[in-house]
């Protein structure tokens, strides 16, 4: 019989009532990959892009060449991490509460996540830029912005900077290196080339790094910004979350047949590195690797993150309806927070009983912020809005028909 | 009669031409196994198939891309952008191919397809998930916009869409979904099941693309409205005390002005509301065609009642959404002058 | 004073700003070595190198994109699209990131950058190199929108573009590129050279954005035009021997009400002219704004002369273009009426 | 000093008053790359992707596995491989020729790729549907389109199959697998992978053929098209036609760092071949194996056709203000119909006598048929055009606004 053409649906390992399977990923050992030097051409990395880069061990112990990159560090350095990431998940604790009694419209978690942008963002410098998505909250946190204005966003009250302006989860903070959040997928990707370019062109020293998901791989900006980013060679890194869900959508239908996203990137001419991103050592590593070579113009970088997405999409979603319910509890490469903890402690230090109070510190001090900013006002108990700062900033200077409206709205 | 949510009509509605017509696909970004952000597809994968019902990539612009491609061929694509604000990337491939593919060819190929996406605010969504992009249709020649206000028109029209020789924007209010909605934010939602236009005949019916219906006769004025606007102009009326007849359009291009002349002929003014915002919006053609079409009947000026010109904000969103007091004050003012 | 064509305007303008302020840069496809197809920018990678104007792959939403990245950080792009038929691959990049990078942070990152396009039939250029995508601009609030008809126009403002603190859509009316153009194709073309809005000033000087420059007084009626349609409203108005009133708008958004008011108030009748398909177009936003402030003034129904609602065809495209005799036409019926 | 970053600028090899300078290329050696299985996965592809696939050599000669995969065929099928080519270059000139006479407002030639469309097309079957751009009239010419609807379209008179209503070279014939072109760049590729899906769907046993520019390789629909091609695995071709110019932009500002374009599409998980453009035999080898790969539903492939622009980008275009006037006469790959003749006539298939002569017949062939088509208008002397058609086929079925405006044209 002859062959003839059929469509191929990419599938994920398993749906609501099987059991969950990542047998299909090679996650390699700890430590089994190099550092490439600084320079490297995109060419000559085509095992950082196919393989995985990780540092810590199944017992927490950092192991490899990418280990020593970070191993003179103090070990406060780590237990800062490892409060950041407390601090992160308290946060995103609290603030689903808020959301689920109807204080604000919408919250999104990026539970399993935190060490990505933890652990990156603690790298950066002053001056330099993230272009980040809705699930980069990690990078605030970790960059310290204050909790006040992160709750006064959820609860659009006058704590919140952006006056009532944008959605909940839709920051924006210049002097923590954070570019405003759009809602609309992958836009902030080839921006970030562009700023990168300025970077270059001011010679301010500073880098810009680029993040989007493994679903928004598949828009248009992220072709654009690879494309870019290779004929320019701005100090750009560009980041790819892969927590191999997009909403209800499988990795592998952005992903196609694609090795990694990493290789994908790599056949822009990209150097490109994926990395276990649930492991901090190894974000701290090859971040502090990735902003040095930007940094010292030898040109973009990509970086795959490899992770899961623990939590739900956002509170409009409802896993459980297409992927098994302990799915997250079977991911290969743990919880970021189990595995620094393991790590400190056997380092001896950190303890158990520290990590307890660690833990209860954080959620006391954003619950107290909490309470404080919802005073001001929530959704379902409002302070008061000025409905007439609607029409203040959508040009520096209000032109005569947004006089006109706002005069018509009579506020 | 059964009675449907807007959902369940549109589902239904693909549901009877994926039977129907083995030529028909369904697709967007978790439409497949999921049915959809909002569940306007749920099922439907699972009764036929994942040839027929499937989940892409998130690119807006590869969606319309692989439908045009597959309608040229001879197939009819339905397909979901997930918000009418994700619809840009795809402005250049609607716009500029699937618009056009019939004209340039001379006929030779053409693009039958539908391209869904809901639309509108008041579900505090903020600039991104709650715009009302027609007029950036409306301006394109060669594509078709459509717009349905009840779960009865939406299972006709987007039938009557899937089987249009050419390419259909068709635009749902998302703030429809679940029921009617008035722009009373405040009281309490009601849905579709005690509302007439909740009763969806099964099986295949469409409503034709370009006919506007008289929601309600009057006498006074002419309220053109669409969408959720239908029900916001319902509660102005009430709240004014005005004998206003008022239109929903239904389809924005082709546009039904016979209907709308006779009636502006009948009552001498008019006012004109959308959610979108002013500048440019399509409340800007109806008043051109309007005040041409009637110019020697019209007794006050034309009015607009819009979104104001300034993305969506999202705290404020009951002072951005034109709501039922901003309407009837303009009904009372187009009354006055 | 030196005498220019609008392409040499432009270039100057850029060249005064490049010169005068290092955070200007200019890109776009082949704008650099070669300095672009219409040769706008030619000579200026020379002068500035090539750090300050570069060529970019073919892909306008990345164009935009690295415009917005580079603006956000403090950079002031001007970029050109090298037909504005091609600007829609950025549509969404300008449309939903550029417009509002300002409001959506409160002010924390702007986006101060130019677009610079090619707009405008009239060179055999079919339906992809001869479009006025104006009016899906003009619809999104955060955006400016201007046109100059003149090469003075044309440096002042581009000028005063690259200065402004917000994104501009700047359009360049390429059948003006060198010399004014009414419509008679058949006639002799003319260059700038002879014309006194082809005399333009050396070194630095703005024309504000966001006022309306009248071209011709007259009392019977106004005429709103802008780009090319001003060259046609005036050869219309000789033909017709109409007293009219021509308002070349220059900037759509904002918009000069007050002068276009004033006029219609003092005339009482009005004619809306461009060159883009008619439904939804920029007209019907003047006319609805036009009835609405003039209303008790208006003698006869606003008409309007534009583009029909077809793709631009080749072969007959001068039947297509909206010339002086489609607009004599209207002008006797808008005084007939 | 510290390094910082700064940009790069992609130059081509040579200015107009430099020297043209090839060496850059590795242009391998005839033979040298092997057939790869039909099923071929991409991750297998690196030598393809990165080599060039030549079958003639220096003399002439067809030479290694690709040369075997077809050298059953008759040298007739060569000969009319030859034709074809001939009667394209005969076109382009009478076509360029109009322009310069004022006949019509704009032409384009192939000059130097009449090879790719020209072999590519042969080897297709009736039903299959290519997505040309602008440089592809090779596909309609080896289609045997008639050159009266060619010419008329050209001066848009009554032989116009497209009635005036496009531009002379933005052809279309469902009949002969052409797909409508667009001005737009970029935006067929994803189309013509709809097809094919749709190819797949129906069953049809056909396949599509994309075609794409370098420069306009940039565009979001070739990120769109090789992506959903990956993920959906249709019955399509992805064809790349590299000829080193886009306009004035050198091919390096549309490939950036990437090896090749073909290395590019490896990325995206596609089997990708890079290929000698110049060389008939090449294209009919490699377009042979590609059409049976793809029909067979072994999926998708893309190939990058390696070739030079010798002609001006347009009739709008001078290339002498961007490159070295002789760089055509440079190209290491040499001339496609001078290879293909010397190997016909180092077979025995042919002579330079018959060679003069199919040059003479294809020319006075061409030329009568413009004449007649002439008589009907050009653009200098124009036939009777109805303008009331541009209101047909904007929709199925004329609405009434275009009726009011219509009779408002009043013709
Ligand atoms: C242009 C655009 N299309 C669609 C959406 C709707 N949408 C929001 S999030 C999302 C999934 C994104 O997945 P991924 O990029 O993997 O990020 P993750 O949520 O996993 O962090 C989708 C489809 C959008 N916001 N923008
Ligand atoms: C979207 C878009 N942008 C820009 C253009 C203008 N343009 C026409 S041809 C061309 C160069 C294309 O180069 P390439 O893809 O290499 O094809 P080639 O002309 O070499 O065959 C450009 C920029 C266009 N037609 N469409
Ligand atoms: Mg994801
Ligand atoms: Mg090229």
């Amino acid at each position: 019989m002859k062959k003839t053409a059929k469509l191929h649906f990419p599938q994920p390992p398993a749906r609501p009532d099987e059991t969950p399977d990542f047998s299909a990923h090679d996650i390699g050992v700890a430590g089994a990959i190099g550092v490439p030097p600084l320079d490297i051409q995109a060419k000559d990395a085509r095992e950082y892009a196919n393989g995985l880069i990780r540092v810590m061990d199944d017992d927490g112990n950092a192991v490899g060449p990418w280990a020593d990159l970070i191993k003179g560090r103090d070990a406060s350095t780590l237990r800062q991490g490892l409060r950041d990431m407390l601090r992160m998940r308290a946060i995103d604790k609290r603030m689903l509460n808020a959301q689920r009694q109807g204080k604000t419209s919408f919250y999104l978690q990026c539970t399993g996540e935190e060490a990505i942008g933890c652990a990156f963002q603690r790298q950066l410098q002053t001056g330099d830029m993230n272009f980040p998505t809705y699930r980069q909250q990690t990078l605030l946190v970790a960059a310290d912005y204050p909790l006040e204005p992160l709750f006064g966003q959820l609860y659009s009250n006058s704590y919140d900077p952006m006056q009532g302006k944008q959605l909940p989860i839709m920051h924006s903070s210049r002097k923590h290196g954070f570019f405003t959040i759009s809602g609309n997928l992958g836009t902030q990707y080839i921006q970030a080339v562009g700023w990168a370019m300025a970077n270059a062109l001011t010679g301010d020293g500073n880098i810009a790094a680029g993040w989007i998901g493994d679903g928004a791989t598949a828009s248009n900006d992220f072709h654009s910004a690879m494309l870019c980013a290779s004929v320019y060679q701005p100090p750009v890194i560009l980041n790819i979350v892969n927590n191999q869900w997009a909403i209800s959508t499988y990795t592998g239908v952005a992903s196609g047949k694609s090795r990694t996203y990493a290789a994908r990137a790599r056949g822009y001419g990209i150097p490109a590195l994926r990395v276990d991103g649930n492991d901090y050592l190894a974000v701290a590593a090859v971040s502090t690797w990735a902003i040095q070579r930007a940094r010292e113009g030898f040109g973009p970088v990509a970086i795959e993150w490899f992770t899961y997405r623990a939590a739900a999409h956002s509170t409009s979603d409802d896993p459980s309806a297409y992927r098994p319910k302990n799915e997250a509890a079977a991911w290969p490469l743990g919880d970021p927070i189990e595995r620094l903890k393991t790590h400190l402690i056997s380092l001896g230090e950190w303890s158990q009983e520290r990590h307890t109070q660690a833990e209860a510190e954080a959620l006391d001090e954003v619950t107290a912020v909490q309470k404080t900013v919802e005073s001001a006002g929530t959704l379902v108990n409002p302070g008061p809005t000025s409905p007439a700062t609607m029409f203040d900033g959508v040009y520096a200077e209000m032109p005569p028909h947004l006089r006109r409206q706002r005069q018509e709205m009579g506020v | 009669m059964p009675t449907m949510t807007m959902i369940e009509a549109l589902r239904d509605a693909m549901d009877v031409k994926l039977t129907q017509d083995p030529s028909v696909v369904v697709f967007g970004e978790d439409v497949g196994y999921f049915g959809g952000v909002f569940r306007c597809t749920a099922g439907l994968q699972e009764k036929h198939g994942q040839t027929r019902v499937f989940d892409t990539p998130i690119n807006e612009s590869a969606i319309a891309g692989m439908a045009i491609g597959m309608a040229a061929h001879g197939m009819r694509p339905c397909v979901e952008v997930q918000f009418a604000d994700y619809v840009f990337p795809a402005y250049d491939q609607l716009t500029q191919e699937a618009s056009r593919i019939r004209y340039r060819s001379n006929g030779q190929f053409t693009c039958p397809m539908v391209v869904r996406m809901p639309t509108g605010g008041g579900i505090f969504g903020g600039q991104t998930h709650s715009q009302s992009p027609e007029a950036v249709f409306t301006h394109v020649s060669g594509l078709k916009t459509v717009i349905p206000s009840t779960p009865y028109d939406a299972k006709g029209l987007l039938i009557a869409a899937i089987e249009d020789p050419d390419p259909v924007i068709f635009l749902e209010p998302k703030r429809l979904y679940n029921g009617p909605f008035d722009g009373n934010h405040k009281g309490k939602s009601v849905g579709w099941g005690s509302h007439p236009a909740g009763q969806v005949p099964e099986g295949h019916y469409v409503v034709p693309i370009g006919k506007a219906d008289v929601r309600r006769e009057g006498h006074d004025l002419t309220i053109l409205a669409y969408g959720t606007m239908v029900y916001v102009a319902e509660a102005a009326v009430a709240q004014a005390g005005i004998d206003a007849e008022i239109i929903d359009l239904r389809s924005l291009v082709p546009l039904d002005l016979e209907t709308i002349q006779a009636s502006v002929e009948k009552t001498g003014r008019c006012v004109v509301v959308h959610e979108a915002t002013r500048t440019s919006g399509f409340g800007a053609e109806l008043i051109s065609e309007v005040q041409e079409a009637c110019f020697w009947h019209l007794q006050s000026p034309i009015q607009r009642v819009t979104g104001w010109d300034a993305p969506y904000p999202h705290a404020t969103e009951w002072d951005y959404f034109p709501g039922p007091d901003r309407l009837a004050r303009a009904l009372i003012k187009a009354m006055e002058d």
